[in-house]
């Protein structure tokens, strides 16, 4: 699915530093080199704590980098970029607004005030939350939040996609018919999708590359093309010889960088 | 309510009658009794201005309402009129209700053997009811007269009233000047005993070597030269209650006033009256020695008039002219 | 509904009502203790003078609301304090809720502004309340003027952290979703900042009537602090303490009102465990 | 591994319901019965919203049941049962309190403080946490919290342990990592463990029963034993020829619910 | 540390400093701009006899620290007025901050003595520095038992919000954790009630001296009270905006003290996103 048009995200040499507890610095991502085409799906995956959540928030110009340039759509990102949007690792749903108001939200502060609650009835009920609009969300498992800020972000129909781990909260099937709509949504939108998980085989069902990031200070280790044909049937992809072959291969690449990770965190200390 | 600023308020004359604001430094003070007295008893009516009488616990915010404008006149202490003179403002007193201070010099009951005169102040401690009060500066200027200055002793701010009965009960003050029905209360209750009684004149004499005039009408000359009619009903007014506080007993008087003003406790307040009441004047006229007395005193005490009692022009600071009016006319 | 269900929402109807009797029950069980004691101390220990007692201030009050007072009835002075606490409430708390949620969200701003702030609020109220007497005249105006700056600054400072403490997740999710400066702080501030406002709006209506009453203190012709200040200044203690028994009353009324108002702006709140979700 | 003596827990008949919104009731979980022996491992697995962290709740005695009876150790539960562990669905860490202060937390309350600090630096390590001790919560990964109350709950050694996903957020590796160290950590320490999770293939690696529930409201729909041998190595159970039958057969009961729960939103209001 | 990253830290020191500079350039702007108004006000169009003037006050504040007062060193006073404020403070703070937390977390006593409380509250704080005088006498016990008086309120109801506040996963997991009622409440409730608690002694210290100060005007040897009540009963402005800016700036240092403390206690927390995180 990839086009050749000019990417619409760009990272050349992203770092971010913070400065931890006492004045020290801890590196959290570094040099990183990513383009991303309109339209494309890409999974990025990398052992816990090495820095995915770290690069989304440098996309969405929610953390200025400290080194290196972001661009989207051509453009340096200083503030949020237009038409941007990005699902919370973290829950982050208002809890003074019912879940109706929490997916009409987006819509209502872009001025689409008119058709707010019916696009938001409709995704509520695709998120499979039906008859639970004027629940709030201390009133909902931990799952159906999830489902709600995924309906919250995709009802205002972003160009660009940022997921931070949307679906780990959520059962298999659940997950897999989310997959199944995520990839039904996506298809032809011309939406470009940053979706990070720490599940391979979710990575590589969905995704046009998959970014394997080192373990931390994170770096792209590599990036893998996913020639599966289009559209998948998530279902049925697992089972396909080229599937478990592409499984077997990125996995030999990530295992690396996990037991990397563990030892590292070993040896620090 | 929505009260009118009074300055509006006097230019317009609704229906004949004049409308004019009164700040009395404390409506429920003996001293200050012929303000509410006039009023209950109908004679601003009857002169045709309609009053309104304003309260405030000190007299000394009620000059600044006076020159803010506020209001078009006082009754407090004549003696303000001599330190605004010295700040640049010209007010002036038309009805002197006293020639004495109405005070009196309070000594607590434990310190009844050692204090007998003010030459017994050295090492005690003296209450006013504020710094920069009348009470400060005549209790400054009759123990200086004793040779005791005030380094000598302590001045504690003690209040007025309630704060004041219970710093001399519990040792807070030695001795102190306060005003009835304070003065009558902590004789009632045996906490206190009057050393100079400045509701009389022999009393006031013989603190301060003379007259002490006080509790007063009084207002900007400014006001006074425009609106000479309404002032001149107001002394008219005021003239005739001096008159009937003189012709009636204490307990009459008493009877006129709101319950609420005598606190609940109508002897005590009849007593106090008693007496509280021979130090008013029956013809609200001043005191032209006690005038320059108390230039003598405030330019020992004050700071704005200390040395510069030459500079003021006591002629300035009160006139007797409405007075003289009004004792004719009845 | 089913009958199980039924019966037991009915349960939990009957329980709340039960604990609200005994709360009721525990406050009356307070005053009479205190009133008693109270009765007590002064009769045998304590000089009525300076204490005053509950039969006197009973007797006061019976006066006060069958014969009126020397200024008139007392419902005319009670509405002369009233209204110039509320209307010192409303604009203070609106002031102080809108700067200081701005000011929270405005850091250079606040930072420049924050120490002049700060002195403001340590300026004593009683020598404004005279000032505000030079530049308000001695109308309404002065007394609203003494209320709006008591009320103000608690506002003021529990908005301004309020808006600061607010989840930076729910500000970024809001920006994220398209939410401006405006309507962020309008959605997210400001929901967030309510218990932080309500809380200070607790305290805020006991200083208004306190800026009232100060207010007249200086100079009045009506209200509540004139009968206080008057009562002081005749050795009327029973008439202080009527007085300030009915203020404390009005604020309560007050309480009352704000409680209602609490419970409907945070009814998105996950009930307190104690009382309410115990097995339906 | 499930000894025939008296139950640690014993649910019969437990039901819980809330009060939502509009003063309607919603029921969570209803008539509940389970019991657990001393030592045994349970999962429990359903689809998401289902009544899962409600079950645990009324074990843990934070919430109190509506109708029936929970006994924990014989004793019916009103306040919160003695040497329990609880991890949370949610985000629960001192946000004041670094790493080490989070996971040394729980012996000082117990009043082992003199050998809290150690107790904890080496499960801060065992977490692969090393170097982080003094970091505060919010300078971690989203997977990093979780490892930090993973360790905040083992290191206090309790009999009976209750947790709710608590791998959902880790990749692959460390998630097995986790297990293996879960399981080598439980095996005749005669702890009780309640371990909710939305993969099934969690679940039957670790458990001796697999619970599964019915969707919403949630009832015990199934018990699964699984007669697997221990001590169990994780990654390498998932290819044995029995596990891929008990998978497929406890899956297919699950399915069923799964779908059932997914109707049953669509058909709410 | 890699050079690029020493580098990078040397370049936020000085984007900390550099900010630093900004706020007080601006600060000292507004007040260059407030004084040089007040002054050509006066000069033109307002009297000064009620306005006072920046100059006579500068001059009324040189003879206040060379000459002394009428009421001898102006340091005494200060020393004075301080201890007050300071005993007030503390006590208040302390007994708001305890009382407030406990009924926090005490639903049932909480809901029978709230009413009390808020009752207590709305008493003008006049009249209590007057009662006070009454039974505690003249010296510091009624100054500080005002000042205690103004301080607690806003304390308690902070501490009290802030302690019901507290998130109920915080507190579950410590109970599972085996923590105490009184362990939670350390080491859950208060660090959580931290934050409300600050915000609400930011207006302690200011009322403790209000409450000083006020104390004074009703009976008093020396202070800043004394000093200012002189003032006003001598007709001297500029006496009464010297004494003002004398207790503004006690106020403002106290702030400072209290900013320190605040950035100790809350060290925990994430930086403000806007001067803190921008690129290391
Ligand atoms: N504010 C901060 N201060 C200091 N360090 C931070 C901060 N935020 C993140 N980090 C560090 O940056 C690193 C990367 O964090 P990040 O959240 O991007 O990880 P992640 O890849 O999303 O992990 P996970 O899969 O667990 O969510 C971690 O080591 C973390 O400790
Ligand atoms: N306080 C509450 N008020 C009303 N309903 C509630 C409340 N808490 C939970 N529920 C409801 O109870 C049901 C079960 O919730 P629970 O959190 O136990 O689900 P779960 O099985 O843990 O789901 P997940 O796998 O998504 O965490 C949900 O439908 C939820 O809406
Ligand atoms: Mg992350
Ligand atoms: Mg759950």
């Amino acid at each position: 699915m990839p086009s050749t048009a000019e990417p619409i995200i760009q990272l050349r040499g992203a770092t971010k530093r913070f400065l931890s507890g006492r004045g020290d610095v801890h590196v959290a991502v570094s040099d990183l080199d990513l383009s991303i085409q309109p339209g494309e799906f890409i999974a990025v995956v990398g052992p816990t704590g090495c820095g995915k959540s770290t690069t989304l928030s440098l996309v969405s110009g929610l953390e200025p980098a400290s080194d290196g340039s972001v661009r989207v759509a051509g453009r340096e990102v200083t503030g949020i970029p237009d038409r941007i949007g990005y699902m919370f690792q973290a829950d982050a749903l208002m809890p003074w607004r019912t879940v109706l108001g929490n997916v009409a939200a987006g819509l209502k502060w872009r001025g689409d005030g008119a058709e707010a609650t019916a696009k938001a009835l409709d995704w509520v009920a695709r998120v499979g939350l039906k008859g639970f609009e004027n629940y709030y969300p201390h009133q909902l498992s931990g799952g159906m939040r999830k489902r709600v800020a995924l309906a919250q972000v995709l009802v205002t129909e972003p160009h660009i996609l940022l997921m931070d781990e949307p679906f780990s909260a959520l059962d298999v099937q659940t997950r897999s018919l989310m997959q199944d709509e995520l990839l039904r949504l996506w298809q032809g939108s011309g939406t470009a999708v940053v979706f990070v998980t720490h599940d391979l085989e979710e990575a590589i069902t969905l995704a046009d590359r998959v970014v394997v990031m080192t373990a931390s200070p994170a770096r792209i280790k590599d990036i893998f093309p996913i020639p599966l044909a289009r559209p998948r049937q998530v279902e049925e992809l697992r089972v396909q010889p080229d599937f478990i072959e592409l499984y077997k291969h990125i996995w030999s690449c990530l295992s690396d960088e996990v037991a990397i990770a563990r030892e590292e965190a070993a040896r620090v200390g | 309510g929505c009260h009118t600023q009074g300055s509006d308020a006097s230019d317009a004359k609704a229906g004949g009658t004049d409308k004019v604001t009164i700040m009395v430094g404390g409506l429920d003070k003996i001293i200050y009794l012929p303000a509410q007295l006039t009023q209950s008893l109908g004679y601003f009516k009857d002169q045709g201005v309609d009053v309104k009488l304003l309260t405030q616990p000190s007299g000394a915010n009620a000059e600044n309402a006076l020159i803010a404008g506020q209001v078009e006149a006082v009754v407090g202490f004549y003696d303000h009129t001599q330190v605004m003179q010295a700040k640049g403002k010209c007010l002036e007193s038309v009805v002197q209700f006293a020639n004495v201070p109405g005070e009196a010099e309070m000594v607590a009951a434990q310190q009844a053997d050692t204090i007998k005169s003010a030459a017994d102040f050295k090492g005690k401690k003296a209450g006013v009811t504020s710094p920069g009060s009348s009470t400060d500066y005549l209790t400054q200027y009759f123990t200086a007269k004793a040779g005791v200055t005030t380094k000598d002793y302590t001045t504690v701010t003690a209040g007025a009233g309630q704060t004041f009965i219970s710093a001399m009960q519990k040792g807070g003050i030695d001795a102190g000047m306060t005003t009835d029905p304070t003065i009558t209360t902590l004789e009632q209750k045996k906490a206190g005993q009057v050393l100079f009684d400045m509701r009389t004149e022999a009393g006031t004499r013989k603190a301060l070597g003379g007259l002490y005039p006080a509790s007063s009408l009084y207002m900007s000359c400014d006001y006074v030269n425009q609106h000479k009619e309404t002032v001149q009903k107001l002394a008219n007014a005021f003239v005739k209650t001096l008159g009937y506080i003189h012709d009636h007993s204490a307990a009459e008087i008493a009877a006129k006033m709101p319950t609420d003003m005598k606190g609940g406790d109508d002897t005590l307040y009849t007593s106090a009256m008693n007496s509280s009441k021979g130090m008013f004047t029956t013809d609200g006229k001043m005191d032209g020695d006690g005038a320059a007395n108390v230039l003598k005193v405030l330019s020992f005490a004050n700071p704005d008039l200390k040395g510069k009692a030459d500079s003021i022009d006591l002629s300035k600071t009160y006139t007797t002219q409405f007075v003289d009016k009004a004792d004719s006319a009845s | 509904m089913r009958p199980d269900i039924a019966a037991a929402v009915a349960r939990t109807r009957r329980r709340h009502r039960n604990h609200r009797i005994q709360v009721w029950l525990l406050r009356l069980a307070l005053v009479v203790v205190v009133l008693g004691l109270w009765q007590l101390a002064t009769t045998f220990w304590l000089d009525p003078f300076f204490y005053s007692q509950p039969t006197a201030i009973a007797k006061k009050l019976y006066v006060w609301f069958t014969d009126g007072t020397s200024k008139g009835s007392i419902w005319h002075n009670i509405a002369v304090t009233l209204e110039e606490a509320v209307l010192g409430f409303v604009t203070g708390s609106i002031v102080g809720i809108v700067l200081g949620i701005l000011l929270g969200r405005a850091r250079l701003v606040a930072e420049v502004i924050s120490p002049f702030i700060q002195m403001a609020n340590a300026v004593p109220r009683i020598i404004l309340a005279a000032l505000f007497v030079i530049w308000f005249g001695l109308g309404l105006e002065s007394k609203v003027a003494t209320a709006f700056i008591l009320v103000f600054f608690p506002v003021f400072f529990n908005s301004f952290q309020g808006a600061r403490e607010v989840d930076r997740n729910l500000v970024n999710n809001a920006r994220i979703l398209g939410a401006s400066r405006v309507q962020v702080l309008w959605s997210i501030v400001v929901p967030s900042a309510t218990s932080w406002i309500l809380a200070s709006l607790h305290t805020a209506f006991g200083f208004a009537l306190i800026g009232a009453i100060v207010g007249e203190y200086t100079g009045a012709e009506f209200g509540m602090g004139l009968l206080i200040n008057q009562a002081q200044g005749t050795f009327d203690t029973a008439g202080i303490f009527a007085g300030m028994i009915i203020i404390t009353v009005i604020a309560l009324l007050a309480e009352a009102l704000l409680g209602l108002l609490e419970r409907k702006l945070l009814r998105w709140r996950p009930p307190s465990p104690s009382v309410d979700t115990a097995a339906v």
